[in-house]
């Protein structure tokens, strides 16, 4: 081949962004570790092991994001890599994203993962996945840091002492020919829950050569009383799938519809959009003990307490039948005749926390409302006997090896169980380990887990479409995802991650007899990150029982504990996860802590502070917990957020707050009453980030509800911009702007994250948050407007408004912080000798400083971190920059191939997180922009507009849908 | 009384003042000037590299495209260095045992990287596009200079934020017509369209060019 | 002043008003390059030397030059330096510079009057005939001393005739 | 009791022996060596704060977000007022011809000039990245940058340099014939030649005294404005901003009233002792104290007005920014402060109505401390409580001092003290050709 032919060979067209990657792209790109230990052999021991040593990538990305600013004399040479041989997608700063899943109690969220020079470094949501439509929550944005997590188990130990996987496997191997004569009798596996295909399939050919060995499912948050009370009603376990986006009336009752219920992204987007006149807009009604999103979010909330709800139920039940409900609250009758009224449109959603029998109650009431629900089979894989029947059989002795796989079984046991002491008991004691948590150090054998994000797998999202899972690198310590160490255990002899899933796919497809179209199909179910149609068909079920033939569950007496997975930890497995730590509580705003959640009323009888530390006990278990006072607690009723207070697995998961799980029955994991309660004398500092509850009647979150639309709807603003004697911005470039609507936002939080993860933005440690120093450039402020009983919760997400008269700017001394000719306040942080000026000035208070150095004290590989966005060094002031990166390589990438920049060309990393699509981002020039529009809204106002510093974001004001006939004062 | 001083201590101490005063000035004017010298910013300098590639050899002598090693440069931000096997499509064939070229034979039996030296360096905030650079119209050797006469590679340019601003004020004198882009001999001459042409061409718009964010992320 | 001559006489007086009148009578009597130390002002003295101070016309000249390089060195910098936009104020917010150039003023004009003092008062001036004169110690704290210089020894005698007459405390001749 | 701004019965000579006495053959070298010890450990443990500083960052002083700026501007504003009144009682009373400044002038300069000095550590030192701080200059870059000259910082910058400079020529000027003086009586040859270079050989002759006076008088004369000017952009500082509390067209008179409060209180500190220590009561009188008494109540009451007109502004105007931001000074997390505040700079210094307070030395002294105290609170007071509660109440926060910040404010008393007490012993404490030239047109008997 000629010279010529060769450049145009070597020139001829690469894409643009691919959003898969070809098996042959995988076998390449699985060298990642290989080039960290070339690239930054310090990574080697934040790793806590030498790396693999296969092809090394070149890092050019990277090496921006090493040094950060500190100390570059322009004349000191660094190395610049190259690479032996070219792999593809490797090209020196392309970007590109492959589509697989996350998964949380075993559910799956399909998100497309964002590589920058062949590394991942970013999570975004995969718009074609139902349970995300390009949105993601705050768990999946923090995997990516997950993934990066030097804590993670890294090593085969026995007994603590360093091992190899062959000896592992190969002891697995003995276990199990042990066992093979007794036909696996003894032989017990404990999993979470799990939808994977292939790993049901594995599950089954186990049992299958193994007739006696024994499956148990153990998970903390299950959704176990859903099913039941769907057995109860329909005679067989099923999910009720509500459509929201055909419902008018919500009644949610303990309901997580909105933060944690799997699919919760898909039905805040719907929710949210008819969060607008325009749209017909809904209205929530919520019953609650313990105030949620859901509850922030609702037209009305009820404090409810546990004991109370089923009762209410009924009675609400009866007035919806017409009947009459006897001694009830005011507010009873009208919203049961506001559900009648809406048949067909109006629907009950109750939160997994809620006994079966409240669940039959809301489907009877849902059946005849005619509510627009679907009922589906349970997407997760059934588990024929959970952790109890475990601790029984090693009781009765039957257990000779367990195996665990994966989570923390010792620390997320019930502690009415005991399971840690049973663990002991078991001769042979195996554990896929994600860290050396507490059952890690209780195992024989630990076998480090892959991470999801580095292992190939499947799994179902809530309505059952399948994702399949691919590998985004090579395991960073070299970890063994389940469904290798089942194919050990099913007789394989080599561990190839892909082999079990790719074969059960296989399988499938002769099954329905379309073996030949297989590569095709598999290719584009990578590409897409969704298997076409997988969705689970509608369930037709009829009523089997009568809401007067209903049992009343029974009732908690006395002080109730209510046990609730916790909004940044969910029930420990994050617990290492800096980002999730100080990621603030929406409503308590506390990081770094969980807190014992007090009704304002109980905490006043009983002399009690924010801060005290109390003992609780229940029977012969007890704990020691501070208090927290939260608005809008029902009496009588006490949270307790689970995750906290480990021992084991991590540097950051250890010795942060307290653990509930002791005080957890397994029996009834959600509810106990007749618990006591005991002041010790002594208090704690929490680290929350917002000390103040309330606005002072100041002017700053503006609400209007839907009857009062008429008046408000002439603006508030009539001259919009301001007049000013300053020269106005040129008309030649993009003007940026943000329109956030606080209807649709529920303060999830999954903006902070995702802004974290895109920017750098380093975590700083309980202390330091104390000391008022958090550093997310993107926050969310919590305000409580009426009383403390039963408050209204309202959330704006609070950036950098990008003044045109930016205050900030005028007070630099050095010209480090002005604007563009794009009208983007700019922070330009080697520019900055941090005189701190522009923060006093800032009346947002959006600015941010590295009091110390953070982004160098963070365990975090430099790898992880995003190479087009500078590191900030010590002494700097940052800040929310309206994503300028993602800004430039569109608009170089439209320069460079000569095209206009089009509206939805630049989307921030907020934007893209938020499932409600509060936040709207563009060029507010064209007229027609998404951002123009959202702002034309009458509801639109400028936060301290009369400042006179014309903020480039502006908020829609907060509308609430509340029922005449009730009123807002609830 | 008697003279505390003799009559010498006049001129003396005159002097003195004089010399501290111009002496002060002196200072001040050097400590301005030194960010600017070629010590301070490696200019005309040659590092010594793992291998002592001559662009001249293979731009003057062989002919080679830019492109032919440096491939990203019209796509990515960053140029990019050649991978070994890119080396190696040659030097497969011709000079397969010299002993200069034994780290490169290395690199690619133990997948080991080359670990080149930059030269052409800047500092960890400041984001340079190769690829828009290119796209605009300005040529390799605006920046890197006559490669093709160097036998080492060398930094022809202080590479300083303000001989970067120099050019995106006034980026006409530094645009060249598409053909010309990778030819780093190429000089100005009468057929060449007038800058002014060249500005319109490639669409080039100064406003904006010298905003912060252009370059600082 | 009395640099040509040969011959200084000195001569110590009891206060100010014996010297100044001294200084009179000596002037009077046709004698040139008189020269009064007194441990403080005495204006009558100066007003005898006949001479102005140039030091408020340095001083007011200093503060022009500061005036014009605050405002120009402000207007160049934020106008053609490197235009930029701050906080959206205009490039020429003249009124924001002021107080800068209101410190340029004054630091130039105290400079200049310092360099001017300095200059016009001959200073610094280590080595002079004057401090030959016997006692002259006391000039800087209650001593009151006239300097007299003598092209020749012409009038010598008259001289010191002259200095008699005004009841000095002592009267010495300087070695040449 | 006398009027007289010197005892009957001094003459050039004793007046002089007085003060080169002080120099030549100090009394009290104990008390000096142990105040001298005192203030050099003071310094030590600035010392060893600021180096902490260096390494570990800023992070070690209490400051955060909201609250962005703490001790270290409370001080710098602190000391720059006290220095400022230093310069106002030599400069202005000067252009007035007030004779009775002459014994009080050097050392409210030798003051003035240590004040000035140590403010001029915290600027630099509260910056993220203090070795940048030379960015302010505007001098010639390969960037090609320049300082943002609309930044009240900036101002302040200039202001600072301007006047810490023209306090050193203004004092040195002051300094040339006393220095022959002291040429003129060191009994060691080095102390001649020492004194002697300094004096840049100074005879006293009719014509440099003309030339010095005019020369004084123009310094004298623009050293004033500049004072005025330096306290005004150091009120800018706080008015120029957004921030409720400081957002206030009087900040700049305001804070002109309290440096030449606290410049009184200052100088009163200091000159009861000196004249105790060194038994200048013939020089410095019981007169010269009842001016600054008076002069002290004159300014306590022009600061209790300001403080008054930012409350009434604050209540009387419709900002409810504002009015919380008063509301919370009287009663709110700060409100002990702004009360110390009332009673030391305010309602203490009212007992200067009676003449028998403005004799007791003793009283004086405790006033004038009690000004200095009362003056340090408000800073802080003004820098913290405002930032701590602005706009947006989810970002109200607090601010606590850690031991970092009180280190670094005690090295700086440290500094300021050794300074005092160095030229105290090396430089003539009084201003002695004006002592003379009083002494003459008071027609005092000669020695």
């Amino acid at each position: 081949m000629s010279l010529r032919d060769t450049i145009r060979a070597r020139l001829a067209g690469r894409t643009g962004p691919a959003y898969w990657r070809s098996l042959e792209e995988l076998a390449g790109e699985v060298g990642f570790a290989g080039w960290i230990e070339e690239e930054f052999p310090g990574l080697a021991q934040a790793f806590g092991q030498a790396l693999g040593r296969r092809h090394v990538l070149r890092m050019i990305g990277a090496s921006l994001s090493l040094a950060g600013l500190a100390g570059c004399s322009p004349a000191a040479p660094d190395v610049e890599m190259a690479v032996p041989v070219e792999e593809p997608g490797m090209e020196p700063g392309s970007i590109r994203h492959y589509a697989t899943a996350t998964t949380l109690g075993g559910i799956a969220t399909g998100v497309l993962v964002t590589h920058a020079d062949a590394r991942p470094i970013k999570i975004e949501g995969n718009p074609d996945h139902p349970a995300s439509l390009g949105a993601t929550s705050v768990f999946d944005q923090a995997a990516l840091l997950q993934l990066y997590d030097p804590d993670r188990a890294a090593t085969v130990t026995r007994g603590g002492a360093i091992a190899t996987p062959g000896e592992a496997f190969g002891a697995l191997r003995a276990r199990l020919d042990a066992l093979a004569a007794a036909q696996g009798a003894g032989l017990h596996i404990l999993s979470g829950a799990f939808s994977s295909p292939t790993l049901a399939a594995q599950r089954a050919a186990l049992i299958a050569a193994y007739p006696r060995a024994r499956w148990h499912g153990h998970e903390p948050a299950s959704r176990a009383n859903v099913w039941r009370g769907a057995a109860l009603a329909f005679g067989r376990e099923a999910e009720p799938l509500p459509a929201l986006d055909r419902a008018e009336i919500i009644l949610a009752v303990d309901s997580d519809l909105l933060s944690a219920a799997p699919g919760h992204l898909s039905y805040v987007r719907a929710f949210a959009a008819r969060r607008a006149p325009t749209a017909g807009m809904n209205r929530l009604y919520v019953w609650e003990a313990t105030p949620s999103l859901t509850g922030a979010a609702a037209d009305h909330r009820f404090a409810v307490p546990p004991r109370d709800t089923f009762r209410l139920l009924q009675k609400l039940a009866a007035l919806i039948a017409g009947g009459s409900a006897g001694e009830a609250p005011g507010w009873l009758l009208p919203l049961a005749q506001d559900l009648a009224a809406h048949r067909g449109a109006a629907l009950l959603h109750v939160g997994p926390e809620q006994p079966p029998e409240t669940h039959t109650l809301a489907h009877l009431i849902n059946q005849a409302l005619a509510a627009p629900i679907r009922l589906i089979a349970p997407v997760l894989a059934p588990q024929s006997s959970d952790l109890a029947d475990l601790c029984r059989d090693i009781a009765a002795g039957g257990v000779d090896t367990l195996i665990m796989l994966g989570g923390d079984p010792v620390y997320s046991a019930a502690g009415d169980l005991g399971f840690a002491e049973l663990l002991a008991r078991v001769p042979h004691r195996f554990h896929l380990a994600p860290y050396r948590n507490a059952t890690a150090e209780a195992s024989e054998w630990v076998i480090p887990e892959a991470h999801e994000l580095e292992s190939w797998s499947d799994a179902r999202a809530f309505d059952g479409s399948v994702t399949i899972q691919q590998p985004q690198l090579r395991p960073l310590h070299g970890g063994s995802s389940a469904h290798q160490l089942l194919a050990v255990l099913l007789g394989s002899v080599d561990a190839d991650p892909r082999a079990p899933v790719l074969a059960e796919w296989q399988r499938r497809a002769h099954a329905a007899g379309q073996a030949s179209g297989f590569e095709t199909f598999w290719q584009d179910a990578l590409r897409k990150g969704l298997v076409a149609d997988s969705a689970q068909p509608s369930l037709d079920l009829s009523p089997k029982i009568a809401i007067a033939a209903l049992a009343a569950p029974p009732v908690a007496d006395g002080l109730a504990l209510l046990f609730r997975t916790d909004a940044a930890l969910w029930d420990g497995r994050f617990a290492n996860n800096g980002w999730l730590q100080e990621l603030p509580h929406p409503l308590t705003t506390l990081t770094w802590d969980n807190a014992a959640l007090i009704a304002p009323a109980d905490a006043a009888q009983r002399d009690l502070a924010t801060g005290d530390v109390v003992r609780l006990a229940i029977g012969r278990h007890a704990i020691e917990a501070p208090v927290w006072i939260q608005p809008g607690q029902a009496a009588g009723s006490i949270t307790l957020p689970l995750g906290y207070g480990q021992v084991r697995g991590g540097r950051i998961a250890t010795g942060v707050g307290f653990d509930a799980y002791r005080l957890r029955s397994h029996d009834a994991p959600w509810q106990q009453g007749g618990a006591t309660l005991d002041r010790l004398g002594r208090t704690v500092a929490f680290a929350a980030t917002q000390h103040q509850p309330t606005m002072q009647g100041r002017d700053l979150l503006r609400t209007v509800s839907l009857a009062d639309l008429a008046d408000a709807a002439s603006g508030w603003d009539p001259e919009r911009p301001e007049p000013s004697l300053y020269p106005g911005a040129e008309a030649d470039r993009p003007a940026w702007g943000m329109a956030i609507d606080l209807s649709r936002c529920v303060g999830c939080g999954a903006c902070m994250v995702a802004c974290q993860a895109e920017n750098n933005v380093p975590v700083v440690g309980k202390e330091e948050v104390q000391r008022g120093r958090a550093m997310h450039w993107l926050r969310i402020d919590r305000y409580y407007q009426g009383g403390e009983a039963a408050p209204r919760t309202l959330f704006q997400p609070v950036l950098c408004m990008h003044c045109e008269n930016a205050p900030c700017e005028v007070v630099c001394p050095v010209d480090a912080t002005v604007h563009d000719r794009e009208g983007l306040n700019v922070m330009v942080y080697n520019r900055c000798i941090g005189t701190r000026f522009c923060s006093n000035n800032c009346p947002y208070k959006v600015r941010r400083f590295n009091f110390f150095d953070y982004a160098g004290a963070e365990a975090r590989p430099a790898a992880a971190r995003n190479p087009d966005v500078t590191v900030r060094s010590r002494g700097v002031m940052e800040k929310c920059t309206y994503c300028l990166q993602r800004i430039k390589t569109a608009e170089i990438a439209a320069e460079r191939d000569g095209k206009a920049l089009a509206d939805g060309d630049v989307v921030t990393a907020c934007q893209a997180a938020c499932a409600a699509r509060a936040i709207t981002f563009g060029d507010i020039r064209d007229p027609h922009s998404a951002v123009a529009r959202a702002k034309a809204n009458p509801l639109d106002y400028a936060v301290l507009g009369e400042l006179g510093t014309r903020p480039r974001t502006s908020y829609a004001a907060r509308l609430s849908n509340p029922n005449p006939a009730i009123g807002e004062e609830s | 009384m008697a003279q505390i001083f003799g009559p010498g201590m006049d001129l003396a101490a005159r002097s003195v003042l004089i010399a501290l005063g111009l002496g002060a000035a002196a200072a001040i004017a050097f400590a301005c000037a030194m960010p600017a010298s070629d010590y301070r910013t490696a200019q005309h300098e040659t590092i010594a590299q793992p291998v002592p590639f001559s662009h001249q050899h293979h731009v003057a002598g062989l002919g080679l495209d830019c492109r032919y090693c440096h491939g990203a440069v019209e796509r990515a931000a960053n140029a990019g260095m050649p991978a070994t096997e890119t080396c190696m499509t040659c030097h497969s064939q011709i000079w397969t045992h010299a002993e200069m070229l034994a780290p490169v034979r290395a690199s690619l039996a133990e997948h080991r990287p080359l670990r080149w030296k930059k030269v052409n360096r800047l500092p960890d905030y400041v984001y340079f596009d190769h690829s828009i650079h290119i796209a605009k119209g300005v040529g390799c050797a605006s920046c890197h200079g006559a490669v093709a006469r160097m036998p080492l590679i060398r930094k022809e340019a202080s590479l300083s934020m303000g001989w970067c601003l120099d050019c995106h004020r006034d980026p006409a004198p530094n645009l060249r017509p598409r053909a010309a882009l990778f030819d780093t001999e190429w000089r100005r001459g009468d057929d060449t369209p007038s800058p002014a042409d060249l500005m319109r061409a490639y669409h080039v718009r100064t406003a904006g060019l010298t905003d912060c964010s252009t370059c600082h992320r | 002043m009395a640099e040509a001559t040969r011959l200084r006489v000195s001569a110590q007086f009891a206060d100010d008003a014996a010297l100044l009148a001294a200084a009179c009578r000596l002037r009077a009597a046709g004698f040139a390059g008189l020269e009064a130390y007194t441990p403080y002002p005495v204006p009558a003295l100066g007003a005898l030397t006949g001479r102005a101070s140039r030091v408020p016309a340095i001083a007011f000249l200093g503060g022009l030059a500061g005036f014009a390089l605050g405002l120009g060195l402000q207007l160049y910098a934020t106008i053609i330096g490197y235009p930029l936009d701050v906080g959206g104020r205009p490039l020429d917010s003249w009124p924001m510079y002021l107080p800068t150039v209101y410190e340029f003023v004054v630091g130039s004009a105290v400079l200049a009057a310092t360099l001017g003092f300095i200059l016009t008062a001959r200073l610094p001036r280590y080595h002079h005939p004057a401090f030959e004169a016997p006692g002259f110690a006391r000039a800087s704290s209650d001593g009151f001393f006239l300097l007299v210089g003598l092209p020749d020894r012409a009038r010598y005698q008259s001289l010191h005739e002259e200095l008699a007459r005004c009841r000095p405390l002592a009267v010495a001749d300087l070695p040449a | 009791m006398s009027d007289r701004l010197i005892a009957p019965g001094e003459s050039f000579a004793s007046v002089t022996d007085r003060v080169t006495g002080i120099v030549f053959d100090p009394p009290h070298r104990l008390g000096w060596w142990l105040l001298m010890l005192l203030a050099l450990a003071l310094v030590g443990l600035g010392t060893l704060a600021i180096g902490w500083l260096f390494v570990a960052g800023i992070g070690i002083w209490g400051i955060n977000i909201p609250v962005a700026w703490g001790f270290a501007i409370s001080n710098y504003v602190w000391w720059i007022g006290m220095a400022s009144g230093g310069t106002m009682i030599s400069s202005l009373f000067h252009v007035m011809r007030a004779d009775w400044r002459s014994s009080v002038n050097r050392l409210a300069e030798t003051m003035t000039l240590f004040a000035a000095a140590c403010a001029g550590i915290f600027p630099i030192l509260h910056l993220g990245r203090p070795y940048y701080f030379y960015w302010l200059f505007p001098y010639p870059n390969v960037m090609g940058l320049w300082p943002q000259f609309r930044s009240p910082l900036l101002w302040d910058f200039f202001a600072i340099l301007t006047y810490v400079l023209c306090s050193m020529l203004f004092w040195y000027v002051g300094l040339i014939p006393d220095l022959a003086t002291m040429r003129d009586r060191a009994p060691s040859r080095a102390g001649q030649i020492v004194y002697g270079l300094l004096a840049l050989g100074w005879r006293g002759s009719a014509l440099q005294w003309l030339r010095y006076q005019s020369a004084y008088r123009v310094l004298a004369g623009l050293m004033g404005p500049l004072v005025i000017s330096v306290h005004s952009i150091v009120g800018l500082d706080f008015a120029g901003g957004l921030t409720p509390g400081w957002h206030s067209t009087q900040y700049p008179p305001f804070f002109v009233f309290g440096a030449v409060l606290s410049g009184f209180g200052i100088v009163l500190m200091l000159a009861i002792p000196l004249r105790r220590a060194y038994r200048l009561e013939a020089l410095i009188t019981p007169r010269h104290l009842d001016i600054l008494a008076r002069l002290t109540l004159l300014s306590s009451l022009a600061v209790g007005y300001a403080y008054a007109m930012d409350l009434f502004t604050a209540f009387y105007g419709d900002s409810r920014y504002d009015h919380d931001l008063a509301l919370d000074r009287l009663i709110g997390h700060y409100a002990p402060l702004f009360w110390i505040t009332i009673l030391c700079n305010l309602l203490l210094p009212q007992a200067l109505w009676w003449r028998r307070v403005r004799q007791d030395t003793r009283l004086l002294l405790v006033i004038g401390a009690s000004v200095v105290l009362g003056m340090w609170c408000e800073r802080i007071l003004i820098v913290l409580q405002s930032l701590a509660h602005e706009y947006e109440p989810s970002r109200w926060g607090l601010f606590h001092p850690t031991f970092w910040d009180w280190a670094t404010l005690l090295g700086t008393i440290g500094l300021f003290l050794a300074g005092l007490l160095l030229l105290l012993r090396l430089l003539p404490a009084l201003s002695l050709f004006e002592l003379r030239d009083l002494l003459a047109r008071r027609g005092a008997a000669h020695g």
